[in-house]
């Protein structure tokens, strides 16, 4: 998918009208994220039941790959166990930060639409910041995750702002 | 490309984008319109044939070396500094230090001159448009003497607030800093005049010229500052070289910077006397060819002449400036003059920097987002970020045309 | 030349020398015969092309631009990085900073580590063989902080003195710095047993490696130093481009060195937070295509293969000091011993050693004449200054020949 | 002239046997210069007779260049007036320094042979210092000449030890 078409087609439309974009009302854990260089900011809410990750919302203000990212990670991690929402992250993270050529089409669904966000390195950033936000919440780290310090990005994608 | 032979003739752009290799690249289906010359400008094959023909030929140390290599390669760089030197018409050579690029010059400056004679109430007086290389440094010296740190503000058309700035200069400021050109603005600060008032209550004063000596005359003489500070590669130079010129006197009294090899003069283990400028200044074997490269640059320049280059630069800049208020939703920080340099940092009121540059390169359009290294500046601004068209002599009305077509298609997307 | 291919021939001479467009150049009626290659080596084509390709397709400034030209401009800058920390067995790529030479990464560490840590009492130990880019920052530094800088002395063969160096390491001493690899002498240090003995009494430890990347495999985890320095232009790469290699938990709890753009995390114009290593030590725009041009010639070595490298030069070194030793009057500097790196500083009972260098170009052999950046050591042996002839993968026996050729014709006139 | 011509007909033979290299009885004034990155050292000693230069001594050590420059300038000097030293002078820096095409042979005499100094880049500030020595006992300047910081030498020519 050539970039026009992917964001014609899914990134304008969740930047747009945002899913789950609405704060919970009582949630169990929350986690924030940012990325200086860029502006981009996501803040997220979880509520689990039993093992499940029964509600999630976020706000954010940044770029659309930022916001969309994080717009459809929400829809798809929502009503998942613990264990598949971690499937998930690792197999997001796998195709847009290593840039693995085969990605888990199952554990991702509709996610692979994004697949095109590794070949724009500057803006691999961007796509994580949702993500990052919600590693985060799982691990009931209270801190606001940095993604212009967060070590697990590659040196080349990180890099302080210009 | 002989000024003495056209000396009227206006620059076209087709006199000198065969010399541009990179202007023969295709960004897909797109030609490469460049216009991030403000982060870096492209390089003509004088250029690249200059470093070459020097690794190629004379590869050896510098320093005097007996043998003939090193005497090549010593007679290359000394007479790089002279030809740059001569460029911004310092007094002398030796009051050029080669320098990695501007930051190197002022955190030379801050560390060597500003951080041994600052103390407690003393001032430093920069403004609210600073790049961030001319901030932090002021930031750290004046936290490590004690001394304090004044912001001239600006006028919400981008020009520097000079009653506010005078208000702000007493007999407590001891150092002034100073963009000449501001990288995202554009805006063009009186130096000569600031820097007159600046020595008129004893202060010492530095002009980052990163953006104005690529672009436009510049006379260190003229201006009257003490140290003036810029690099190569935003002039058609290699990376990693850049040049501060400070008075002879001011370098004099100054103590090193870094210390090693040849910037000395005799060496015990338990004592060393320090050579002059500028050797004190260079410790360490130097960028020799980049040295060389920054000085066909600066002979390419010359040969083009700033006058010719200047005047096209600031009539492809109106040019830009009509075309993008044409966009709806677009904003650029500062208001545009007559005369403005090629610099448009703009944000789109539907769409987010990041995307917008994006989408221009989609369609071979090269453009910075970010906050260019003046994060403060466009906090002023309720900024987080724009993008930045820049302009440099190859550009051309068509890469313009480009770039207003590439809003048009980020427009009709995201609008 | 692919070393997969060929694991155990040893390396010709022959090899090489295509690649290496210097070569083909005669100085009068003589071939070039550079034997000054501890000052800098040659380039091989591969590394002028490296740098002129990086300038023709993407000279475009760095930091993750979001147009093409600068993610192929970020993308060789940070997949150099990766190259040349794997050279040394980096465990991280982010543990390499990019300095200008070796002189800056020395020069980073004694300003953003030792500065902020001495106190008087506490003793940085150093040796009488330093290069002044390994002596005179700790002079610097032991004065400002009020601490004291010992020298371990040497044996009159030139070698360490080691039980003098064990006399001087005690829980007083916070930093230990030496030479691998002597720039004169060509002595080796046992760096790995000096750095474990040097952490056992809590000193943190930085070795001068500028002598030693360019000549033989070096490993940081296996030596088990803190810090090490190295420069690119004496292992084929360019000028202004070096290495500082440091362990992350250090880099991590230092203080950046010079402030300015792309080193910052946030700003405003009271406060900056800095960013994560190796940014934090890299302000404003850096050297991109000699990083680019540092891993071109690490690629090159690789392929060529370090031991085979080494095991040529000890084999030519050799010959060298056999031949130089029929030389009536000749003294060497420190003596002979077997695995001898290709360094021999001599000087002659009957001529001085500007003289000779004169007489050895006039016949087109390179040499360097001096104190080779090492005065207390010069002054060590009685001496002022020495001719030093040094030898690189491309050097032949028949350049020997013609430095020995070239010694007689002195002989014939002075002696 | 070339290089091995110059050294064996010239320059070796002051080298090995300097004229006037013997310390004067009474000197009117003594000046000195080193060239530190180099090691070469002059110390010289004049006695004036009215305005004539009468006598001229000095010790050195040093490469064979800055030693036999001093030996042959003492010569040239020696039994000159004031004027026609300083003449001399201006010429002989003016070859050597400067790369005079056309140096001024009748000042100059023998000295002309070592125009070929002039391409001798690194080693200008060894036929210097002699000279410099000259320069300063003429101006009763009592400070040590230092050539690595002589500022009439062009940048090019000076430079830091290496
Ligand atoms: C006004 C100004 N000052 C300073 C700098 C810093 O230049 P460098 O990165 O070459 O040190 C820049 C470069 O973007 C600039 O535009
Ligand atoms: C042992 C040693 N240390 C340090 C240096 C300084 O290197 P640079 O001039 O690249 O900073 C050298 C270079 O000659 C050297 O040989």
């Amino acid at each position: 998918m050539d970039l026009k078409t992917l964001y014609r087609e899914v990134i304008v439309d969740h930047y747009k009208k945002p899913r789950n974009s609405t704060p919970l009302d009582h949630p169990d854990v929350e986690a924030k994220c940012k990325n200086p260089s860029c502006g981009d900011r996501v803040t997220l809410q979880l509520r689990f039941a039993n093992d499940n990750l029964a509600e999630i919302g976020f706000i954010g203000v940044g770029c659309a790959i930022s916001q969309a990212s994080t717009s459809m990670m929400t829809q798809a991690v929502k009503g998942k166990s613990r264990e598949e929402v971690r499937q998930i992250m690792t197999a997001f993270r796998e195709m847009v930060v290593e840039g693995a050529e085969q990605p888990d089409a199952e554990a991702l669904g509709d996610l692979v639409t994004m697949q095109g966000i590794a070949k724009l390195p500057a803006r691999v950033k961007c796509a994580m910041c949702g993500w990052s936000a919600l590693e985060a919440a799982l691990d009931e780290q209270s801190e606001e995750v940095d993604m212009d310090q967060d070590t697990s990005m590659p040196e080349a994608k990180r890099g302080g702002g210009m | 490309m002989n000024e003495d032979e056209v000396p009227c003739t206006p620059l076209s752009p087709e006199e000198v984008r065969p010399d541009f290799p990179q202007l023969n690249r295709r960004i897909g289906d797109y030609p490469l319109a460049y216009l991030d010359n403000t982060a870096a400008t492209l390089k003509p094959r004088q250029v690249i044939e200059a470093i070459d023909h020097f690794y190629a030929t004379c590869p050896a140390n510098v320093h005097r070396g007996i043998h003939t290599l090193s005497e090549e390669a010593t007679d290359a760089y000394e007479s790089s500094r002279k030809r740059i030197a001569a460029f911004i018409h310092a007094p002398r050579e030796s009051e050029l230090i080669f320098t990695r690029n501007t930051t190197e010059g002022i955190n030379l400056v801050a560390d060597c001159w500003a951080r041994r004679r600052l103390k407690p109430g003393d001032e430093v007086l920069v403004t609210v448009m600073e790049h961030h290389a001319n901030l932090i440094p002021w930031q750290i010296v004046t936290e490590a003497t004690g001394a304090t740190l004044k912001f001239a503000r600006l006028h919400p058309s981008g020009q520097l607030d000079l009653d506010d700035w005078y208000s702000k200069l007493s007999e407590r400021t001891k150092f002034v800093s100073m963009p000449q050109v501001s990288n995202v603005l554009g805006v063009i600060n009186p130096v000569k005049t600031l820097t007159a008032a600046a020595k008129a209550v004893g202060a010492t004063v530095l002009v980052d010229a990163a953006q104005s000596v690529p672009h436009m005359p510049v006379d260190v003489v003229d201006i009257g500052c003490d140290f003036l500070a810029f690099s190569g590669y935003k002039l058609l130079g290699p990376f990693g070289i850049g040049g501060l010129w400070g008075r002879y006197e001011l370098l004099d009294a100054m103590p090193p910077y870094q210390t090693g090899g040849s910037m000395i003069h005799t060496v015990t283990l338990e004592k060393t006397t320090f050579a002059d400028p500028p050797q004190r200044f260079e410790a360490g074997t130097p960028s020799i060819a980049d040295a060389v490269g920054f000085a066909a640059a600066i002979d390419y320049l010359t040969n083009v002449g700033m006058d010719r280059l200047h005047q096209r630069e600031i009539e492809l800049s109106k040019y830009m400036h009509e075309r993008l208020a044409e966009i709806p939703g677009l904003r650029i920080l500062g208001e545009y003059f007559e005369g403005k340099p090629g610099i448009a940092s703009f944000d789109l009121a539907y769409a987010h920097a990041h995307d917008v540059a994006q989408f221009l390169s989609d369609e071979g359009v090269a453009v910075r987002a970010g906050h260019h290294c003046a994060e403060p500046l466009h906090h002023e601004f309720n900024s987080e970020s724009t993008s930045r068209a820049s302009l440099y002599l190859y550009n051309t009305e068509a890469e313009i045309d480009q770039l207003i077509a590439g809003l048009g298609t980020v427009r009709e997307i995201f609008g």
